[in-house]
């Protein structure tokens, strides 16, 4: 591989030039998410809009602390109304974002797809958070395949820093390229918090609405126009990055070369300080010239990038040997000690000795529901009447795994009531089936299926599990909640009439605290021939606000130890030490307990009260 | 009356096999409040041949049959009075009443609170399915307002009674209620009624399911025994802000217990008296 | 001391109770019956007996019967309305064999009636006043002496037979204060129950013996057996097949049948060659002897017939007592109950005449003598 | 002997029942056979009471049928025995309470029997004083005997009270003797 | 306008002699126990040290009662987020078995282990009911870790905090002793501590660091281990030996009327009505003898019987 000359763009000059762009005001430390949401203040965005999704939640939340007059910040009803507003704000002339998590872009894709065609008038950035090694999520998809079928540009900061200084970047660029940017984030980068210096809001002057038919509206013949003019943008955008400070060439060693991108960066210079390092800031479209000059300086070169090999597959179609996800995981978080076993199998640095110490086999502690959590009796009273659940995503999820078990399907964010008019349709199904549905998750993608289900005369039940908030991304409001981001009253959704509307006849609504009472109401819901809809009525004991009653105490000399509760799977229950016939006895933690009485419910020695009884 | 050193309970050694499988229907709670009454029985260690159980007419009237020991099925609403008479001529015998809501509280009313105030050392054990489930589902004391019966074609519309209430007005030394689901709580609150010198009245919530259950919709057996707590029990309810939950304001435990003098104890020590003069 | 006592009809009830081994006394107050349980009150705690007042005459009822499978021998006292409170129980002792005696001090009815003037109207009450056909004893003194008397024979008979025994005693001799030498009571030894003492091991509670009276298991023996109001089986089950229920229902029934010897007792007076022959019991026999001496005196052949075993009727000895009778004349305070029984007898040639009131007095002997005189003339 | 029936009539709470029980108790000391019956309304108080013995009775019939001797307390028990009373039978009545008599043949005194009664410190002693004038007329039984049958009948502490109201009653008859031949010619 | 790294912003001049590469604190424990607080504490002094510092975590499950982590970094460059496995210099475990779980990731020799004992039992550990079962959590006591980790410092944070009447200021009371490894000025940790509290608290959350730091201070690791050793001893003896035996179910079917009580109410869920809608044992393996099926069936089809008694 020829070695090639000395880099056009070296950290010096970026670093000279981000000086004078921007002047530094104060140094905070901030966490990845927040120095978006920083970035997106500054950045002089007028309307932002989101739907919760671990891990980009806290990038819209944050966006909310800012003053009401600088930017409209807004809880959307899922990804693509959020990404849907941006782009009516773009429209309006103003700079506009949207924030989602990587199978969020799913569900605004198809806005997504048009936009693209036709481009923007106020400055659009798309903040997608992926999840490598799927912390809180169903799948982790690569942001950079999605934008390469869009052909939008994608950047990727690799520190908190840079998450704040790509969106101003992306704005720019949006704007300079008349295309919508996505800037992509991780779970780690969103997650951590590092020092940050932070700016002044740069206010944008409006541009108002631009008449343009020919570019705002996608016909057959608009759209037949505008592709042509998109592969040309994407030429343009490659030849930009070829020179952009956003990707850069740190020299080292020439032994071999590193081409990283996002938080790998970090682990490539915390294990390999002296190597020479590409690192791209742009992962789409790739500056093909900065990389194949790379590859010609050093003799080997490396690819670390999380998840699928984008850049890899470019430098290899570029002509060069290259070494990727032969040494690093297709799947799966980077971290210090993957890249340097990675670098370690290619030789490049010495094995690491291990000198196993003390290594305890680990406890298994999975996240389960609450204490308190009304989730667990609906599941409860699911598994007792044996039922076909389609799942979906939310907390209840972990109703999938023991001790509740009475979770068979979970595919997206509303698909469940899609799902189970399926299972209906086959006629194979013998058991009586139910969709479970969250709240926020039912506004989001589960009223079109339920619709459906009574479009087609499936014979279903949908158990709406309203605990009044978006609890499994820390408790956001929603439509259904009379809140918004803001804390403002608004608007609740009556779910009752809405799903009467739809044309569902049995509806009722039911307390999962009322065990026997939940059960029958569940019973009577699935012997109804066609759809009925149990909307499961109890709010989350943690959000929005923490509900927490007397603690019930186990009066120990009543204990059988049959460990009917432990069957709640509540954290608060656990082995007191004492047995009953060689069975364990259990206790209750006061400082977890919530109150729910589930458990008093479930014992059959009468052994759980309150403690004010006598 | 505890022997450590008892073999565990073996159902078996205290009914009568060859009469199984035994008439009631399935789910019926009453199988399972017999087994916590044979249960108690056993853990108090009572010999089989000291054991009278007398009980009344309907489907819990029923239940001694099945009971190996000195069984007496006797007329409805009656069995406390045949009790009353079998404990006085025979103090050594361990009396226990199997009675129903309707057998106890609507004919047999009278001899229940006059057996509390007397506080002769019986146990009653009132199974209350809120039905007359033997004749096919009529109303009785207990049946929850607004329920269908076979005579309250539009909802029952009397109040109920509430029999503990009743008791311990009526002045019973010992006063409980529980429900079959807490088999073995049901068990040990028979084995204090039992043990208890003096009149115990111990109401049960079992489950008509097949008459009452099916007549009102209360679900399948499983469902109606899940009920009987969330419903029943007035506890099961932490103070939560955001209330919904209101279940029925029914206790259950040991509701009432005093050392009002025992009836045969009394009746003696007043007859010393008079031959002492 | 003289051995002689003026005595109450109803402590005489209550006293030969005692000597007969009566030990347990449940009642309800009612007139004209309320000495009887003033009298065991006091008696029953002497000689270790209880005696307890019940809320009503059904709790009284089912105390003694209680207490009789318990090993007690029991007695309850009552009158007409308290009477038919009791019948349920009745059948039931009549159907599990439990042995139990019943005083009945007649008074006026229908319903309340007249509660402290005398009445003989129980006489088909004490037959049939439970449902269903059962065996019953009732007998029916006519002298406070004969009220011992025949109180002591009721244990026994009951004690013996497991059947329940009504005395049927009219208000006039429950009130009556007679004097009694209680000197012939004293060598009567009581009857004892005939307790179960075999194998226990499959024991029949209802097996058919020789005598039709199956010995009795004693709660704590360890017979361990069932007892119920429903048909049952030799082995004390309840049982549906027609056969076996056929089969235990006669033995219940044939067992009077078979003991009739010890059962019955009717007192004749003249009888041989009377032509007019009086049937009456209670009170109403004293009149009737009291007639029959005046009768004589006005030369007509009288005689009495009193059946002191009203139940089972004793129809063989009356129908040997009125063989040569033209007339019989049926006395009783009530509107003619006896008379509808003595009418199945009826020979051709005998009339059978009836002589009612139920105005709350007794009848008079005099009215008897009119009655016959007057039935004489016309005939 | 003969048979002699004797009526203690008046009105519930006279006593009346006590008076032949004290009666039927001295005659069974003196080893007489006594029948001793009763009517009285469902009443404690007030209404038609009476208590009959038949003593020695001849055909065994328990219950009065002819009056011997005949004592009224009350006009509410005139009505009742009219008709039954043996002719020349004694029959006692009281001077306050009776206005008129039974008519018939048979011999009346008409006695101070309340007022006596009164005098003695208690009006309820009424019974006591007829017995005492019964005894004094019939001389059915000795005084001796019946003086022990109060003993034994009434409650100790009334003992003396009734003791008083026999021999009161009893000293009644005497005292009228001489002006009413009736009394003399009984034996 | 990007930049390779920060670099200190004010430096201390005593420390940079010292600290040549970044120094690696891994704070560990269950959501809700305050994992995020604690780090932010440190991160904040480092930051006011003139550190670059980066801490990160990930805590989508902690109110879930999953396990929590905080990775803080800090020195002159700091490039990784988190802690190489292997390199933490402090691991601070607010709960016993997280200690256990991110052992491995504790710097060999020279790291230091802080775990406060108290022990947050999952319900995943408490789900065998089986007679005489052992509960999942792990079985590495103090006296192991203390064997094997020459700087540990087992405290019962929870309990001195209790003892001074703060059961809330645990946290700082493992602060004070994490105080004793990093070379910081104890006033300067007070002055941000300071900073995190409620105002009210302050003077407490001080007592409570000052308690913290006293102890680890006055930690003497051999007479504890001594002491552990006695105790341990002692509990072995006393623990009763429970034999572990599996019970076996036995169905009447003739009695057996499907009422499915206790289908539905094995907690297990081990049996089923079979085509004959008679019950029937599905999954004995999982059947923990606890007899709520004999309990509730009403027709006494069921029998529960340990294998001592059918051996009888």
């Amino acid at each position: 591989m020829a070695k090639a000359s000395s880099p056009q763009v070296t950290p010096q000059d970026s670093k000279d030039k981000s000086n004078k762009a921007s002047v530094a005001i104060e140094v905070k430390p901030l966490m990845g998410n927040e120095a978006i949401a920083r970035g997106v203040w500054e950045a002089g965005v007028r309307v932002a809009s989101a739907y919760p999704g671990t891990p980009s939640t806290e990038i819209l939340e944050n966006v909310a602390h800012y003053p009401e007059q600088d930017i409209e910040a807004e809880w959307a009803t899922n990804e693509k109304v959020a990404l849907d507003v941006a782009i009516g704000a773009s429209f309006a002339g103003e700079r506009a974002f949207a924030a989602m998590k990587h199978v969020g872009l799913n569900v605004a894709s198809d806005a997504l797809m048009s936009m693209t065609y036709i481009g923007v008038n106020g400055g659009l950035v798309i903040v997608v958070c992926d999840d490598p090694g799927i912390h809180s999520s169903q799948n982790e998809q690569d942001t950079r395949l999605f934008a390469r079928l869009a052909m939008v540009p994608v950047l990727e900061p690799s520190d908190a820093q840079e998450a704040l200084d790509f969106i101003k970047h992306g704005y720019e660029i949006s704007e300079q390229f008349d295309t919508p940017v996505i800037v992509r984030s991780t779970t780690r980068l969103s997650h951590t918090r590092s020092l940050v210096r932070i700016g002044e809001r740069i206010s944008q002057p409006t541009k108002g609405f631009v008449d343009n038919i020919a570019k705002n509206v996608m016909i057959p013949s608009h759209a037949r126009i505008s592709h042509p003019r998109l592969i040309e943008r994407e030429q343009k955008l490659g030849d930009y990055f070829n020179t952009s400070e956003l990707n850069r060439w740190e020299p080292g060693k020439t032994e071999y070369g590193i081409i990283t991108c996002g938080i790998s960066y970090s682990y490539v210079k915390e294990v390999a300080e002296d190597a020479s390092v590409l690192k791209l800031g742009a992962s789409y479209p790739l500056a093909e010239d900065l990389i194949s000059k790379f590859c010609e300086s050093v003799d080997r070169v490396i690819v670390i990038e999380e998840l699928e090999p984008v850049i890899e597959e470019t430098v290899r179609k570029l002509g060069f040997k290259v070494e990727g996800k032969s040494l690093f995981s297709r799947e799966g978080e980077f971290s210090p000690s993957v890249v340097r076993s990675g670098l370690a199998q290619a030789g490049l640095l010495p094995a690491s000795e291990s000198t196993p110490g003390l290594a305890p086999q680990p406890l298994a502690r999975p996240p389960v529901l609450c204490s308190g959590c009304p989730h667990t009796s609906a599941y409860m009273a699911l598994r007792s009447i044996d039922a076909r659940v389609a799942g979906d995503i939310g907390c209840y999820t972990l109703a999938a795994i023991e001790p509740l078990k009475a979770i068979h399907t979970c595919v997206a964010m509303g698909s469940s009531i899609g799902n189970a008019v399926g299972m209906y349709k086959t006629g194979n199904e013998t058991r009586p089936i139910v969709a479970t549905i969250g709240d926020s998750t039912f506004i989001h993608g589960g009223i079109p299926p339920l619709i459906d289900a009574v479009y087609n005369q499936a014979n279903i039940t949908v158990l709406l599990l309203d605990n009044h908030t978006t609890a499994m991304t820390g408790g956001q409001d929603h439509a259904g909640t009379g809140k918004n981001l803001r804390g403002k009253k608004t608007e609740r959704v009556d779910f009752e009439s809405l799903i009467k509307a739809i044309g569902v006849k049995w509806v009722r609504k039911a307390d999962s605290y009322n065990l026997g009472n939940f059960y029958k109401c569940l019973q009577d819901a699935t012997r109804y021939k066609g759809v009925s809809v149990i909307i499961s009525d109890r709010p989350c004991v943690l959000d929005p606000v923490k509900i927490k009653g007397k603690a019930f105490e186990v009066r120990a000399e009543s204990c059988v130890g049959c460990q009917s509760c432990m069957n709640l799977g509540c954290p608060a229950i656990s082995w007191s030490g004492e047995l009953h016939d060689g069975h364990n006895k259990v206790k209750i933690s006061a400082l977890d307990c919530m109150g729910c009485s589930l458990c008093a419910q479930t014992c059959p020695s009468d052994a759980i009260h309150l403690p004010s009884e006598t | 009356m505890l022997n450590k050193t008892k073999a565990a309970f073996e159902i078996r050694d205290y009914i009568r096999e060859d009469l199984f499988p035994h008439f009631m229907c399935p789910g019926c709670g009453h199988g399972i409040a017999m087994r916590a009454l044979l249960w108690a029985i056993h853990d108090l260690n009572i010999d089989k041949d000291k054991l009278a159980i007398v009980s009344g007419i309907g489907c819990s009237g029923r239940v001694g049959a099945y009971i190996d020991a000195n069984t007496f099925h006797t007329t409805h609403g009656r069995p406390l009075t045949f009790a009353t008479g079998l404990k006085l001529a025979r103090p050594d015998l361990q009396v226990i009443v199997i009675t129903g809501d309707g057998d106890c509280l609507a004919i047999g009313g009278n001899h229940l609170i006059h057996a509390c105030r007397r506080n002769l050392d019986i146990t009653c054990l009132m199974l209350n399915n809120e039905t007359y489930g033997m004749t096919g589902g009529q109303v009785s004391p207990t049946t929850t307002r607004d329920r269908y019966t076979t005579t309250t074609p539009e909802g029952n519309y009397e109040p109920v009674f509430d029999a503990c209430e009743l008791a311990q007005g009526a002045g019973a030394g010992f006063v409980g209620r529980e429900i079959t689901l807490q088999t073995p709580s049901l068990k040990s609150l028979i084995q204090q009624g039992i043990a208890h010198p003096g009149f115990s009245f111990l109401e049960v919530i079992s489950d008509c399911t097949e008459v009452y259950g099916r007549k009102n919709d209360l679900g399948e057996s499983p469902q109606m025994v899940l009920s009987q707590k969330s419903e029943f029990r007035s506890d099961s309810y932490g103070m939560i802000a955001d209330e919904v939950f209101q279940p029925r304001n029914v206790k259950t435990g040991v509701l009432h217990k005093s050392d009002r003098p025992e009836y045969a104890e009394a009746y003696q020590q007043r007859i010393t008296d008079r031959v002492k003069k | 001391m003289s051995s002689v006592l003026n005595l109450q009809g109803n402590h005489a009830c209550a006293l030969a109770a005692i000597a007969a081994g009566c030990r347990f006394y449940a009642g309800y107050p009612i007139t004209p019956s309320s000495e009887v349980a003033e009298r065991m009150s006091l008696e029953l705690p002497a000689v270790d007996g209880i005696f307890i007042q019940m809320e009503d005459e059904i709790a009284s009822m089912g105390a003694v019967i209680g207490a009789s499978l318990g090993g007690a021998k029991t007695m309850t006292a009552t009158s007409g309305p308290g009477f038919s409170l009791k019948q349920e129980h009745l059948g039931y002792a009549a159907a599990t064999e439990v042995p139990c005696v019943i005083i009945n001090v007649m008074r006026g009815g229908p319903s309340t009636g007249m509660p402290t003037r005398p009445a003989q109207g129980d006489v088909m009450q004490a037959r049939w006043g439970t449902h269903g056909d059962h065996p019953i004893i009732v007998l029916t003194p006519w002298s406070v002496e004969e009220v011992y008397e025949q109180t002591m024979r009721a244990f026994d008979l009951s004690e013996a037979l497991r059947i329940p025994v009504v005395v049927l005693i009219d208000e006039v001799i429950g009130h009556l204060v007679e004097s009694v030498d209680m000197a012939r009571f004293k060598a009567v030894k009581p009857v004892e129950r005939k307790w179960a003492d075999s194998k226990k091991q499959g024991f029949q509670p209802y097996a058919i013996t020789e005598d039709f009276v199956p010995p009795m298991p004693r709660p704590g023996d360890g017979y361990r057996t069932h007892t119920t109001g429903l048909t049952h089986a030799e082995s004390g089950f309840p049982t549906q097949d027609p056969e076996t229920g056929q089969r235990v229902i006669s033995r219940l029934l044939d067992k009077l049948e078979h003991h009739n010897k010890l059962v019955e007792s009717v007192e004749q007076t003249d009888c041989e060659d009377a032509e007019v022959v009086i049937v009456a019991f209670g009170i109403t026999a004293r009149a009737a002897q009291s007639a029959i001496a005046l009768l004589q005196k006005a030369g007509i052949k009288a005689g009495l017939f009193r059946p002191i075993t009203l139940w089972p009727f004793p129809d063989q000895s009356y129908a040997s007592a009125t063989r040569n009778a033209r007339l019989v004349l049926v006395p009783e305070m009530n509107a003619g109950q006896l008379i509808v029984e003595i009418e199945r007898y009826q020979k051709d040639g005998t009339s059978v005449v009836g002589l009612n009131r139920y105005d709350g007095e007794a009848i008079a002997p005099q009215q008897i003598v009119n009655k016959v005189k007057e039935v004489l003339q016309n005939a | 002997m003969s048979e002699i029936q004797i009526r203690f009539s008046g009105s519930g709470g006279q006593g009346l029942q006590l008076a032949a029980k004290i009666l039927a108790s001295a005659l069974a000391l003196e080893g007489r056979s006594i029948s001793m019956s009763q009517s009285y309304e469902p009443t404690s108080r007030g209404g038609l009471s009476r208590s009959d013995l038949v003593v020695d009775s001849s055909a065994g019939y328990p219950l009065v049928t002819e009056i011997d001797y005949l004592i009224i307390l009350d006009q509410l028990a005139v009505e009742n025995s009219t008709g039954m009373i043996k002719s020349g039978a004694a029959v006692i009545v009281d001077n306050e309470r009776v206005d008129a008599p039974p008519p018939g043949e048979h011999k009346t005194s008409t006695l101070p029997l309340v007022q006596t009664a009164r005098e003695v410190g208690n009006i309820r002693a009424a019974n006591v004083v007829s017995l005492g004038a019964i005894v004094g007329i019939s001389n059915i039984c000795a005084q001796k005997s019946l003086l022990q049958a109060i003993h034994d009948t009434v409650p100790s502490r009334f003992v003396d009270l009734n003791l008083e109201a026999f021999k009161r009653g009893y000293a009644l008859v005497s005292a009228n003797r001489e002006e009413d031949p009736h009394l003399t010619a009984v034996s | 306008m990007t930049t390779a790294a920060i670099k200190p912003l004010k430096k201390a001049q005593k420390q940079t002699q010292k600290v040549q590469r970044p120094r690696n604190v891994l704070i560990v424990g269950v959501g809700g126990q305050g994992v995020i607080m604690v780090s932010k504490v440190l991160a904040t002094l480092c930051q006011k040290q003139g550190f670059e510092v980066k801490q990160s975590e990930v805590h989508g499950m902690a109110k879930r009662g999953g396990a929590v982590f905080s990775h803080v970094r800090f020195g002159e460059t700091v490039y990784s987020p988190t802690i190489p496995e292997g390199e933490a210099d402090v691991l601070l475990a607010l709960e016993w078995a997280e200690g256990m779980r991110w052992m491995p990731y504790l710097r060999q020799q020279s790291g230091t282990f802080i775990a406060d004992t108290q022990h947050i039992v999952p319900p995943f550990a408490c789900r065998n009911r089986t007679r005489g079962a052992q509960s999942g959590y792990v079985s590495e006591t103090i006296e192991t870790v203390m064997s094997h980790v020459d700087n540990s410092f087992a405290m019962d944070a929870m309990g001195i905090a209790e003892q001074l009447g703060v059961v809330k200021a645990a946290n700082t009371v493992l602060l004070g002793a994490l105080s004793t490894a990093l070379d910081f000025d104890p006033e300067a940790w007070k002055s941000v501590i300071s900073m995190f509290v409620p105002e009210k608290t302050i003077e407490t959350n001080i007592r409570a660091f000052d308690a913290g730091r006293d102890w680890a201070l006055g930690f003497d690791r051999e007479s504890e281990l001594r002491n552990l050793t006695d105790t341990h001893s002692l509990q072995q003896e006393g623990l009763a030996e429970v034999k572990v035996d599996r019970s076996i179910v036995e169905i009447t079917e003739e009695w057996c009327k499907s009422c499915d009580i206790c289908v539905k109410f094995c907690p297990e869920r081990c049996l089923v009505l079979n085509d004959k809608l008679i019950v029937e044992m599905a999954e004995p393996e999982r059947c923990t003898g606890c007899r709520m099926c004999e309990w509730l069936c009403p027709d006494f089809a069921i029998a529960v019987r340990t294998p001592d008694q059918i051996s009888q």
